[in-house]
């Protein structure tokens, strides 16, 4: 019998809400995936978006604003048998987060970075976020946005994302085969959400995507230069969604790690036994063979 | 013949020096003999002045420099015109004939305010300010015997012999002052030859060169002038010292102590133990440490928790810039009672400050940074070997009381290099605290310490926010009361455990009682054994939680309290005042960013005695 | 007739509560009463639990709010469900009479905690737990008059009335709980009509639909009611009286003391503070301030420092989480003596916390955090008067003193709405300090305070590096001595500037004295007003400089000594020990993050005269 | 006469350093375009790099690792009459800073960034920077790095500088014109500058640019896709020098700032009078004018 990921926690978003569609999203996915709850792990940041692994039934951190992705990273790379989801708003993972999200794609990095894209900071009430295209006026601004956008796509292509996709808070089975997808690539994959927030984007609405989404069609996402997926990501009177790159080629972080650390394969961090009755694993023969380039005989 | 012989050795940055250093103090070691040095570089990758400052001591390990020296060896002019007044009265001086026309005028590198200082003292002597003429007054007015060597055609020679270019022979001007200092030690060849073989170990030509020219500077130097610094027979008991800095140490007392994961962002004076450490990463078939290099502190830390959260032993290692960017992640770890370890090296600050100088100015920062109220746990190593044992007891700090721990390093400890006895590793123990066993798991019921499970065991929830026994976000104000008291009562607990770490070195009851922490410790329990004053050493080895009650008694059984510290104003004064109501009103402080020499130390605290209440230590170029 | 009355108007959250009370409080302030209201709410946009708790008065202006009020206005179940157990024996209650089948189980936003103490409480007095068993209980038990009111039947009518959607209408329900209150408050329609016609400006129809509807419910109150909780003549002198939260005052301030550069990254309860300012600024022809947004908060607090660098008065606003990342910028503003002012409201800790909480844990985190050590300001405001005051001074003592300076508020000032008098505003000083006026231009020469250059004036450098006059690098030891001690002597300097900035209130010598600072003043002063006993409350407004010698002075004089604060264990104990030795023993603390409450500090102040050495309050829900 | 814009600082750089190329550079594109010293500010981050302004003889600002830009866009938004240039380095930028250098492009404020491109944390003796080539294993490594490389050309275009070069220290023709472009642009510039680091970097040497560099000809920068500008920055057997992108269309930050407070212009921050003999400028009306929103009069 397939689980539903529920909790039992009161999902305190605004009625209507787009994350509603992403967590029921990815419900489904999680629930045709049959993903294992303790060898899951959602990591969030913090906005409305970052609550929700409190209501997914699986391990769930809820971290610091901007932090989501260093905080998985360091998760995934002592443990790398657990599967790692990251949600983050725009302004989470793009804004104040920037940094983390070019880091990880230099990596790749076997994780699924959700973005969340309402183009506001929700939880503080309805701020500009990075991904507002300028002269946009939502809301709660007092006067329209005087920052370009940036184009999550672009970005997550500039910084090396090997999987790259882009779907819509309000189409559930688009967005649900999108998580599958995602998570079932092995390297750093990068969704991008589009997501009405009702409270304070009164200009990205469903509807205004309703009528703009384009879903892609004859596009192969492989062995094609990123530029190329670039240009067919962009928005412009239409809104492509789909996945517009996937690159199976470039080795992941872990492998990479592991070519230079072998046990890691098999003992990575957390496997690896530290103590044994109460006392270091390490013993006096072991401790001086490793440390001999600082140890100093005395001579006769 | 002496027992101990303290001396520097000086030269532009990337010219060698670490070399020398390397080599003699494998010699000094290997032949018995206890050594320490401190390490003096600016913010700089080649062609600035630095040096080591070394203590060499035939009947123990040195715990102190002092401020004179007995032997002064220069690889350039600049390392005479920054140390000539350090020599003692009858010490010795290895310089190079060919800068005898030298003045500082045409060294680019000498700062400023070290410029106009020589000037005016020039004057006051009155020299022209030629290396030969400062030579002569050395000679004349302080007695100093001198090594004089013709670096360049001393190269010549080797040039010749090994048919070498002459930018390569340049390189081996370490050796001229390996070559002279051994001499005047008298040390023996195969010591010397061994600290070279080690050094060059693979590159057997550069080896053989180097032993070549060394023997050659040795026997000259004998020659003129015998081995008048020969110290008095070895006394030291162990068959093997480690040589090792403070990073060094520290790296081992983490792998020793079971951390597997270590994230960090490079910065002075702590990249290095994170660069020791990934060289000995693996264990071969039993595992590995990972050392991570995030893009930025704020990774680093954030990443390290994550490590942690999964049950791995997790740490990084920082100074001051790189800690203000994970204040954040501790409030987070405090709030999520995730056991980490924050190894945070001093340096000089506010802000860049002085990079490669040390410091003890951030005791109040790692006490008090990021807003509301969590447990941390606060260990300070006054020495290499408190380092060794603090860097594995904090990981079971941490997961005992899981909560965070930062272990408060300096520049000083960092750097310096040190033998020591090699630690006891089979009794050292590993206590992982208490741990999940069960169904219906809670990651925060039953506190105040709850059972701690690892992601990938059981499903569990964390937030920053304020949280249910669950991990799921409450704000009601009854939980708030309950989860808030049940963190900081593990802070009593520990308290209970660690009433100890506040450590009195001294006579039963002493009239003059001096407080101090982390690497003033040395220079203090050298200071006490010389002088003849009744004085006591109340030494802190942690400062969270607060040994209250043992210092309050210990403080009251003095007339005369003096804290000592490398700050502008001690900051163990503030927290003892804190946390005890009692007001040290007695200082010695140093921000200059050099170390506290003991004679130094001696003067000063003389000096209080006699009724000063602040001393300001200046010494060391 | 009273002369006060304390009232709880609740709803969730972005229902519509927000209308009411500014509807409401204008309406109160224009008829000449005194008005402060707190708001409390959930980290949430639309749907938790939220409430204004205000205190209206017709003699004053409040300074504090009781636990027990005289009236509950409930927009829905919930409201009643968490208020029902503050309202006075007699109190009023309004509510919805469609809402009395309901029961906690169909309100799926009650935390657990909450929703097992109302059913242990249901059980205790014997009801069913059904609104309208609990509606009974209270007139039965506590004697409540109940104005009940069928809230969807009277949305009908207007949506009637105006045909109107019915998810208009139900838009409307402020507006019923307005008429219901100043019915039974007896408000002037005029008044009444102004605060509607003022919060609906440019949308006449919908203020006109408000209208009506109040109107109605208004009458259909006091016909059945009268109007019991009318006020005692308004005795208020002012004609004209600002409406203000905390925020928005610290924005007034701010512009008055000449900022003309805000960047900010949001966070609460910061963030309204500079929308505000940003709603404000422009001065036509005369210019401007730039607000900016950043994308963090390390670029918030180093672009602040490039403008304040141009001569810009600068600043920014955050708190706890955002402070942490500005930790580094500011010690960069330290060494480089760059006037900056940094507001800094405090919510509940540690990490993400109670985001919408008030707090007062972060003190210490603002005078220690950052490494090294420089001459900080901390400058903390007790109301709203203060704030004001205070935003304007911490410029002046920014320029003066060429340092940042910390303003640190909470999100109780934040958020609280009060009437107070218009501050004048053509008295207020501007103290730029000294400015540079000479050829030769050296940035740190001639201290303890150098004249300041504005880049654009003349060439100059800075680094965060030890540095010399000039603003370059320097590694030399007496340099480092020499601008370590000019950069510390300045907080001397302002110490002795600032020495009234603790400031005595009570009785010559008090036998029991309160210590205390920040948002708690009105709370302690409400209550040492009506105590019997002696006591005496000692206000601080600066803790950087720390004036020592007064404090000193008053802490002696009085018997038993108590902090109150809204902290774990009170800082300002902490900052007292340190700075005097003198240890305060006793304690009230609240740490929900609810206010502190006139009524429930004066019973923990009895307890303590009672032999009690620490109380924790915890009323609020 | 042309003023030199040394100083008498002693630069302390390894001999031999890439960094010399590139302020003797600046010293010619400041003597060619006789800036004044008092309304330039160099604005430099930590690293060796950082200590740029020190040896330049106009208003140096030596800030914090990774915070250059910030640092640069508060005063330039302050004192839109300066002229201001960022020096900094690979880690600098796009390592610890990579978040502010994102965001300066989607500002398009008028600042120049010159990134000293050594491919090492030189300062911190020779660790891998963001700009290093996964496998390569540079001189201070442990082990070859294990992180790709981010393309910092592609990150600007991506994140919107309007001006975006390559340049090399060793070219000191190619650099000083490099720099003047740079500097006479209106809005973000950034400018990247090869660099040798003779200490730690012995692989990519003077000798290795030397063999692969291609100056740019035939290339118009100007209107062409910001995704074309990157298919020809990119590096591969050849390392492509020159101007790949301009856009002179783009509204700079100041004036999108100007259209919202039109006293911008003439009356930015830092040229405002705050103060009238000692007192704020604002008197009684004007407060309760422009404060009337929350003005409340007693109703008789
Ligand atoms: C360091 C820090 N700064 C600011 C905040 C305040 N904050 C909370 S959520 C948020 C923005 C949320 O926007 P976004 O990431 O787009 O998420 P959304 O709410 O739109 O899902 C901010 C700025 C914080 N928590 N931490
Ligand atoms: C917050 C912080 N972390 C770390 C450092 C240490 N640090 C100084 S320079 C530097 C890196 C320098 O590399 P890069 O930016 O490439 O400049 P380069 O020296 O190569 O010119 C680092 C990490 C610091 N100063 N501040
Ligand atoms: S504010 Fe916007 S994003 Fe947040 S819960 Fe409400 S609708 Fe959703
Ligand atoms: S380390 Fe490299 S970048 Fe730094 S000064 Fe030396 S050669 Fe130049
Ligand atoms: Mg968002
Ligand atoms: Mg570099």
């Amino acid at each position: 019998m397939a689980r539903d990921y529920g909790t039992e926690n009161w999902i305190d978003w605004c009625p209507g809400c787009g994350n509603f569609g992403i967590v029921s999203s990815v419900y489904r996915a999680f629930s045709e995936l049959e993903v294992e709850p303790e060898n899951t792990v959602v990591v969030s940041g913090i906005g409305c978006s970052g609550k929700m692994p409190h209501f997914i039934d699986v391990n769930g951190v809820h971290t610091l604003h901007g932090r989501a992705i260093p905080f998985a990273t360091g998760i995934k790379m002592a443990d790398p048998k657990l599967k790692v989801v990251v949600n983050g708003g725009d302004g989470d993972l793009l804004g104040i987060g920037a940094g983390h999200f070019v880091a990880l794609g230099r990596r790749n990095l076997d994780v699924l970075v959700m973005m969340h894209d309402n183009r506001v900071y929700g939880l503080t009430k309805g701020q500009a976020s990075p991904t507002l295209p300028r002269d946009t006026k939502t809301k709660a601004l007092n006067t329209p946005s005087i920052q370009d956008a940036v184009e999550p796509l672009a970005l997550a292509l500039t910084s090396g994302y090997t999987h790259v996709a882009r779907s819509f808070a309000m189409d559930s089975d688009h967005l649900k085969e999108s998580i599958k997808d995602g998570m079932e690539h092995e390297g750093a994959a990068f969704l991008n959400i589009l997501q009405p927030c009702v409270t304070y984007n009164d200009i990205h609405t469903s509807e205004y995507f309703n009528e703009r989404i384009d879903k892609l069609e004859d596009w192969d996402p492989e062995d094609i230069d990123p530029t190329e997926a670039m240009d067919r990501s962009r928005i412009d009177e239409e809104i492509p969604i789909g996945l517009f790159y996937r690159d199976t080629e470039t080795p992941t972080f872990e492998e990479r790690i592991a070519e230079q650390l072998p046990s890691y394969q098999e003992k990575a961090p957390a496997e690896q036994d530290i103590e044994k009755n109460g006392k270091t694993i390490l013993d006096q023969e072991t401790f001086r063979s490793k440390f001999k380039g600082n140890l100093i005989r005395k001579e006769k | 013949m002496t027992e101990k012989l303290n001396m520097i050795l000086g030269g532009a940055q990337g010219s060698g020096l670490e070399t020398t250093i390397q080599i003699l103090s494998t010699a000094f070691a290997s032949s018995g003999n206890g050594f320490l040095a401190d390490r003096e570089y600016f913010s700089n990758i080649k062609g600035r002045h630095s040096y080591a400052h070394a203590k060499i001591s035939a009947e123990d390990i040195p715990r102190s420099i002092d401020s004179k020296i007995g032997l002064l060896g220069c690889m350039d002019a600049e390392t005479l015109f920054t140390h000539f007044e350090d020599l003692v009265d009858g010490g010795y001086l290895i310089y190079d004939t060919s800068t005898e026309d030298k003045t500082q005028d045409s060294i680019k590198s000498i700062e400023d305010p070290l410029r106009e200082r020589l000037e005016e003292r020039f004057n006051e002597i009155g020299i022209d300010g030629t290396i030969s003429s400062l030579v002569e007054y050395l000679k004349e007015e302080k007695n100093v015997e001198v090594i004089e060597l013709d670096y360049p055609s001393i190269l010549e020679d080797i040039q010749k012999e090994f048919d070498i270019s002459s930018s390569q022979a340049s390189r081996y001007v370490s050796s001229i002052l390996i070559g002279a200092v051994t001499g005047l030690m008298g040390l023996e060849k195969e010591q010397v030859d061994k600290g070279i073989e080690r050094k060059f170990e693979g590159k057997e030509k550069i080896a053989k060169q180097n032993i070549f020219l060394v023997e050659k500077v040795n026997e000259m130097v004998r020659e003129e002038h015998g081995s008048p610094l020969k110290l008095e027979g070895a006394k030291l008991d162990e068959d093997e010292l480690l040589m090792v800095n403070g990073n060094e140490i520290i790296g081992m007392g983490k792998i020793t102590g079971g951390m597997r994961f270590q994230s960090y962002y490079p910065i002075t004076p702590a990249a290095d133990e994170s660069f020791f450490i990934e060289q000995h990463a693996s264990f071969e078939d039993e595992g590995s440490v990972l050392v991570f290099q995030t893009e930025d502190e704020l990774a680093a830390i954030t990443s390290c928790i994550g490590a942690a959260l999964t049950g791995t032993r997790s740490a990084t290692a920082t100074s001051g810039p790189g800690f203000a960017l994970m204040v954040e992640g501790l409030g987070w770890a405090g709030i999520n009672e995730v056991p980490i370890v924050i190894t945070y090296y001093q340096r000089g600050g506010p802000s860049t400050g002085q990079p490669t100088r040390g410091s003890q100015d951030d005791l109040m920062n790692v006490l008090y940074s990021s807003h509301g109220n969590f447990p941390r746990i606060v260990l300070v190593s006054g020495d290499h070997e408190e380092a060794f044992d603090d860097a594995v007891k904090a990981f079971n700090l941490a997961e005992k009381y899981q909560t965070p721990v930062i272990h408060l390093m300096d520049k000083f400890l960092a750097n310096i290099v040190k033998t020591i006895p090699v630690p006891e590793i089979e009794g050292k123990k590993i206590d992982r605290g208490k741990l999940f066993d069960r169904k219906d798991y809670k990651r925060f019921a039953d506190g105040p310490i709850s059972e701690r499970g690892f992601l990938g065991s059981e499903v569990m929830w964390y937030t920053g926010s304020e949280h249910d026994a669950e991990g799921n976000v409450s704000e009601d104000p009854e939980n708030r009361i309950r989860m808030h008291e049940k963190r900081m009562k593990k802070l009593k607990i520990a308290g209970e455990e660690m009433d100890d770490r506040a450590i009195y070195f001294g006579p039963e009851e002493a009239e003059n009682l001096i407080v101090g922490w982390g690497s003033v410790k040395g220079a203090i329990l050298d200071a006490i054994d010389e002088m003849k004053e009744d004085f006591g050493y109340l030494h802190f080895r942690c400062f969270s939680p607060f040994p209250a009650k043992k210092v309050s008694s210990i403080l009251e059984k003095s007339e005369v309290v003096i804290a000592v510290e490398h700050s502008y104003s001690p900051r163990v004064s503030e927290v003892v005042s804190l946390k005890t109501g009692y007001q040290i009103e007695k200082e010695v402080v140093k921000f200059t960013g050099r170390p506290i020499y003991r004679d130094e130390l001696i003067d000063s605290l003389v000096n209080i005695i006699e009724g000063s209440d602040r001393e300001v230590l200046k010494h060391g170029p």
